[in-house]
């Protein structure tokens, strides 16, 4: 029995009919093999629009329906969910994209019409020979992951906890708090990080429905949405989690450095800023959740010579263990949340600057570090030579903005920027210059903040700094930093003399983001940063169903947007684990078991590891619940024997043939 | 790493007038390194800064005819003047990048049955120190090492702009490696890569004086005994004016600048009179008296 | 004298002058330029100009041609290439300079002193085939400044004492060819 | 003048979707390419392009991930691996590679589409028209890999 199609052409306002001739598509419509209805309307996706396709369903008896509008990646879901509603297998629809890929781009209207014609006949064709699917389910773990414990993680992980879910929240360092911990102040309302966080990072610790999983790493990824199972690598720390108190006796006996040691009457190593203590036994913060140290390899004089041992000797519970041995774990989640932050650019790329030659010279981080009440200088904020600054730069856009860095901006280094600037005027009343090329202070409030600091008298400065020296011409610049800029507000080239430089460096995707976008099956911008699927309406998910993404992996944010972006996150792998099954991917592909030769040449084409060789019957095998249909496979067997349903052989020539004609 | 057995040598004008002994002291250097030089037949000028400034397709052509002339025989042109190296070098990259450009050149060239194809790859002197030779190898050939001279190094602009291919456009360091190499003691400064004005001293010379202050105020202040240079031009102008700069400015410099395959000569033994030391303004006798 | 400020009329400015540069190879960049400065910051010069590269650009945008093609400011550039490196959107700066230079000689009736420079230069060059430095210095500072050339006369002697000045013209051989080919480039000019 | 008919075979996830953005952003191109979507370029059989030509198509293009960009992480890699057979192949039925074209394509770029598409159009108007149907009526591919 022949099939009868429906075709139905929707004129999207004036959007396809502007540019289009309806009536003259229609009527070739009608003349196509197997039509037996054709019907336009106004606005196909409205109810009424929907409705005439339903009603011919029933009453037409039609068994294929072709929507020509806009792109399928638009509406096929509508149209889909309209055929299953009348009782016609969702997969027997077929859409002619003839909005996007032909009204809008085309200038003449002749062509346009004969461009919808042929669009329209290949869609015709490839509808006639549409299969009915089968829906598929698979049920969904209710635990999740969440990688990385930087405040999105942290968030995440408390959001789904909270609801009663378990969470595995696994983080790389050996203490969560990510760089928020590192901080001192938070713009625009400079309350204080650690005052805002820690809070937070214990009631991770302490959380019946979370498990920490601390200075560990996720090795490998295998499964699908619902069905998740990594292997986690939980690196040795050398000191027993389960023992140790936290006292802190091991690190204040701990002959061996980590860091530079301040020599003499030097109360301040820049290059060494570190909040947590400067050992080889060590925390990163005296905050750290778990509040337990590890051992640094490099610089433990145990690992070099094999003696010391006086954190062994110093411990009261006897929780130091060199000999302690990585343990791998596997664990079973439904989802996966991604959170695993940035790191900063490496201002040496720009010798400009001078930094590492001038010890003054600051990037943001270590400037938070100074200023911070638990770091080295107790929160001061000095010179090298351990006295206050008269004068400080802040320099913007270092490595943000710049085609030969990263071309996008960095979004939060202006507001990070007022901040410091505040600082230094309160802790110092030293002279600010800042130095900028556009004060972005889009944020709730930030506009306010910038307000504040142009009335306490900090220099601004429009204009890239373009190199910082220490070779002064003029009396008043001896022995200082000079700052050389065009300040284009003036129209003059300015030399600014300073006794300490902050150089503002951008937020770059970390270094092992394209290992992990590898390891997850994420796709990344080619800024390094992941991708999520759509950059409005799908913001926190990705093209790997239930994987997540939030925070600063996805693109530079502030602590604000990135709590919010987490809790987004969390309610998305929430609804998941709420829903406790999902539909995927019907359109798999098949082996016909009377032509595979078992040559086995798929088994390893296929990315998803989806095609298993069985030994017995000597023919491979398609793992329905691996395959994401992408088709490679069908392509590349060589006796035709892998079909992908939805675009078998059959159906992508005739539509080729039709396209064509 | 090693040099290659033979170079094509492209020596520009400035290398056949006042700097003769730059010409000198590259030849010796490389025929003592065991490269053989061989000068391009009948070159003409590359056309420099002031006519790419207003007639840049002539420009263009002109220096095409000398790479035209070095295709028929090799494929590495060896400029050992910077603004040879660069207007070459972008007349080439032009050519190789812009099929209009080319076919305009090879038009003009056909008048003087010339084409050229875009083969040649052109290098500059200081190139092959770092790239073919290597410091470490070089270090080989010293036999007079120049011990505790304070050197500085300056590379001027177009060795290592716009072009990065020696070394970094910002804070090149690669000299400072050849120095080290002829056993002297190179000294950081912050103007090392700066322009020293030697492009505008004719036509606006107060502004080029006071670059050439800046510069070398900063050469002393950091220790410089000496500086050398990879550029004609750079060392014209610091040679013949930094004594107007000084007066002017009621400082004290006499610093000598050199070639810097003068002193890598020197280092490795080659007799000062073949490397034209004595030739520079600011006499470099009583700096490099132990040496000499 | 003061320069009465006006109201800038838009029928005043030439609102094509910015694709007339950015038309020329390595000029097409322009018009992504954010007037940060980074360019006449790293400017050796700048900081003696009335209108920095920053500024030219922005001019180059808005469409003051003349103000642009007139300004001494673009014989001012020592092609060092600082800005062309640093640009943070690539503009290729120095090349842009080039351009206006060509520009200028080829609208603007006011011929600045780099300009004599150039024209002598290329002379000297036509007709030899290479430069002839002490026959460019003496055509430039004769026609340009001469007083220029007094200043700078104990310095050429010192040159020439030590074999630095050659008074003899270095003359390719085959200067007809070149001079063929050159006759030949100009005509293929733009 | 000539208009060449061209086959566009669109992987779903970078091409199709880059297409579709050339449409949001109104950008107008040569209405010679008809664009057909698989789910990833990898799906590509070169038996696809040779009947297209047997159809009357005067060039085929195909577009998908950039590499390393892949939805399903590598199929392009597999595309790109086919290509140089299938340039052979159509060499040997006298079709000239010229009229066949891979390009990458992401999600982002809807000017590149307008960009490869016109350029497309162009390469195959010098060509001309192939007129391969006329002369393969009887041939089947369908065993070509």
């Amino acid at each position: 029995m022949s099939p009868k199609i429906g075709v139905y052409i929707c004129h999207c306002g004036t959007n396809i009919a502007g540019k289009v001739a309806i009536d003259e598509v229609v009527e070739f419509a009608k003349k196509l093999p197997n039509v037996v209805m054709v019907r336009d309307y106004k606005f196909m996706c409205s109810e009424p629009g929907q409705n005439l396709i339903k009603d011919d369903i029933k009453k037409e008896k039609l068994d294929r329906v072709v929507v020509a509008s806009c792109s399928p990646l638009m509406h096929e879901k509508t149209f889909r969910t309209a055929c299953e509603t009348a009782g016609l297998n969702k997969y027997l629809l077929h859409m002619a994209n003839i909005r996007e890929h032909c009204s809008w781009v085309t200038e003449e209207n002749a062509s346009a019409t004969e461009k919808a014609k042929a669009l329209l006949r290949g869609a015709v064709a490839k509808a006639a020979l549409l299969e009915p699917l089968e829906k598929k389910e698979v049920k969904i773990h209710p635990h999740v992951m969440v990688i990385g414990g930087g405040i999105a993680g942290i968030q995440a992980a408390l959001d789904i906890a909270d609801s009663g879910r378990k969470v595995y929240l696994v983080e790389k360092e050996p203490s969560i708090g990510g760089h928020m911990s590192q901080f001192d102040k938070t713009f625009p309302t400079l309350d204080c990080a650690a005052c805002i966080l820690t809070p937070k990072m214990v009631q991770v610790g302490q959380h019946p429905n979370i498990e920490l999983l601390s200075y560990s790493e996720v090795e490998k990824l295998d499964g699908y949405v619902g069905n998740f199972k990594a292997t986690v690598r939980m690196k040795s720390r050398y000191v027993n989690e389960e023992k140790c108190t936290g006292c802190g006796d091991c690190w204040n006996k701990c002959p061996a450095w980590r860091v530079e040691k301040p020599k003499g009457d030097k109360k301040v190593v820049h290059d060494a800023l570190t909040l947590g203590p400067p050992k080889a036994i060590y925390m990163p913060t005296l905050q750290a959740i778990p509040a337990v140290p590890v051992i640094d390899k490099e610089s433990c004089i145990y690992f070099k010579n094999g003696k010391c041992q006086i954190c062994v000797k110093s411990c009261p519970t006897g929780a130091v263990d060199h000999k302690m041995v990585d343990v791998v774990r596997e664990i079973e989640v439904g989802s996966i949340i991604v959170a695993t932050g940035y790191k900063l650019f490496d201002v040496t790329k720009m010798p400009q600057y001078g930094y590492g030659r001038y010890p003054n010279v600051l990037t943001g981080l270590e400037f938070e570090h100074l200023n911070c009440a638990s770091g080295p200088t107790g929160g001061a904020v000095l010179m090298e030579n351990g006295q206050p600054p008269k004068s400080i730069a802040i320099l913007h856009c270092i490595g943000s903005r710049d085609k030969n860095y990263h071309e996008y901006c960095s979004r939060v280094c202006c507001m990070y920027a007022l901040k410091f600037a505040h600082l230094v005027k309160e802790k110092t009343g030293a002279e600010v210059y800042d130095f900028y090329i556009d004060m972005r202070s889009f944020g709730k409030g930030f506009e306010e903040f910038y307000n504040r600091l142009l009335e306490e008298g900090v220099r601004f400065i429009r204009g890239k700094a373009a190199q910082i020296s220490n070779e002064a011409i003029y009396p008043e610049e001896e022995g200082k930093l000079i700052v050389r800029c065009d300040d284009t507000l003036l129209g003059r080239v300015r030399r600014v003399p300073v006794d300490m430089v902050v150089l503002c460096s951008a937020i770059e995707a970390t270094g092992d983001s394209q290992d992990m976008s590898r390891l997850l099956g994420l796709c990344h911008s080619k800024d390094g940063f992941f991708a999520e699927k759509h950059p409005k309406l799908a913001p926190v998910s990705t093209a790997t169903d239930g994987i997540f993404i939030a925070g600063c992996c996805q693109s530079p944010k502030d602590i604000p947007d990135t709590v919010a972006q987490a809790s987004g996150a969390a309610a998305q792998a929430m609804m998941l684990a709420a829903r406790g099954a999902i539909e995927v991917e019907s359109a798999t592909a098949l082996i016909d078991e009377d032509r595979c030769t078992g040559c086995r040449i798929c088994n390893d084409l296929c990315p998803y590891h989806a095609i298993d060789f069985i030994a017995d019957d000597k023919l491979s095998k398609v793992n329905e619940a691996l395959c994401k249909g992408c088709g490679t496979c069908v392509a590349a067997c060589p006796c035709s024997a892998i079909a992908a349903r939805q675009f078998n052989d059959a159906q992508v020539l005739a539509e080729i043939e039709g396209v064509l004609q | 790493m090693a040099l290659q057995k033979e170079y094509l040598y492209y020596p520009g004008c400035s290398l056949h007038s006042s700097a003769t002994a730059y010409d000198d002291s590259s030849r010796a250097v490389l025929s003592a390194l065991g490269s053989k030089v061989v000068e391009i037949d009948d070159w003409n000028c590359c056309g420099a800064t002031a006519y790419m400034a207003i007639k840049e397709m002539t420009a263009f052509t002109i220096s095409a005819r000398n790479l035209a002339i070095a295709e028929k025989k090799g494929d590495h042109v060896v400029a050992p003047c910077s603004g040879c190296y660069v207007g070459l070098s972008k007349a080439n990259n032009y050519i190789k990048e812009f099929p209009e450009v080319q076919k305009k050149v090879n038009t003009a060239l056909a008048e003087g049955g010339l084409s050229y194809n875009g083969t040649v790859h052109v290098r500059h002197v200081m190139d092959l120190f770092v790239h073919d030779l290597g410091a470490d190898e070089l270090k080989k050939f010293i036999k007079k090492p120049l011990k505790d001279l304070k050197v500085g190094c300056y590379y001027g602009c177009q060795i290592v702009r716009p072009k990065n291919e020696i070394d970094s456009p910002e804070y090149p360091t690669t000299m400072e490696k050849l120095m080290e190499a002829c056993g002297a003691t190179p000294i950081d400064f912050v103007m090392k890569a700066f322009c020293c004005g030697g492009a505008i001293l004719g036509t606006e010379e107060a502004i080029g004086v006071r670059l050439i202050k800046n510069l070398m105020q900063s050469a002393k202040k950091n220790g410089a005994e000496i500086l050398v240079t990879p550029c004609p031009l750079c060392q014209m102008n610091l040679d013949a004016y930094q004594r107007r700069a000084a007066k002017k400015y009621g400082m004290k410099f006499d610093i000598p600048v050199l070639y810097f395959t003068q002193l890598i000569g020197l280092a490795m033994g080659i007799a000062p009179k073949k490397l034209g030391i004595g030739k520079e303004i600011v006499s470099a006798k009583s700096v490099l008296k132990q040496f000499l | 004298m003061r320069k009465q400020p006006d109201i800038q009329r838009e029928g005043h400015m030439d609102l094509g002058f910015v694709d007339e540069v950015a038309a020329i190879p390595g000029g097409e960049k322009i018009v992504d330029c954010i007037q940060c400065g980074t360019c006449s910051g790293s400017c050796p010069t700048s900081f003696l100009m009335e209108d920095s590269p920053r500024s030219l650009i922005y001019k180059v945008r808005a469409g003051l041609k003349k103000e642009v093609l007139q300004s001494p400011d673009i014989w001012l550039c020592t092609s060092c290439y600082l800005c062309y490196v640093r640009c943070p959107k690539n503009i290729k700066v120095t090349d842009i300079m080039y351009a206006l230079k060509r520009l200028s000689c080829k609208d603007s009736p006011i011929q600045r002193k780099g300009y004599h420079l150039a024209k002598s230069f290329m002379k000297v060059v036509n007709k030899y085939g290479r430069n002839q430095e002490t026959e460019l210095l003496l055509r430039f500072f004769l026609r340009a400044n001469p007083i220029g050339l007094i200043r700078n006369a104990f310095i050429g002697l010192n040159l020439f004492i030590r074999g630095r000045m050659p008074i003899f013209p270095n003359k390719i051989k085959q200067r007809k060819q070149f001079r063929a080919i050159v006759a030949r480039a100009e005509t293929l000019s733009n | 003048m000539f208009e060449p008919k061209i086959l566009g075979i669109f992987c779903n996830w970078c091409s199709y979707t880059g297409a579709d953005l050339a449409g949001t952003a109104r950008i107008k191109y040569a209405p010679n390419v008809r664009i057909v979507r698989v789910m990833c370029s990898g799906r590509v059989d070169n038996n696809f392009v040779l009947k297209a030509f047997q159809e009357g198509a005067d060039g085929v293009l195909v577009a998908g991930c950039h590499p390393g960009d892949c939805h399903y992480i590598e199929g392009n890699y597999k595309t790109m691996g086919r290509v140089p057979i299938l340039k052979e192949m159509l060499k040997q039925f006298g079709i000239e590679p010229e009229r066949f074209r891979l390009e990458w394509i992401s999600a982002s770029e809807g000017d590149r589409v307008a960009e490869v598409i016109n350029s497309m159009t162009e390469q195959v108007r010098k060509l001309g028209p192939l007129n391969w149907k006329s002369t393969t009526d009887t041939k089947d591919f369908s065993h070509v890999r």
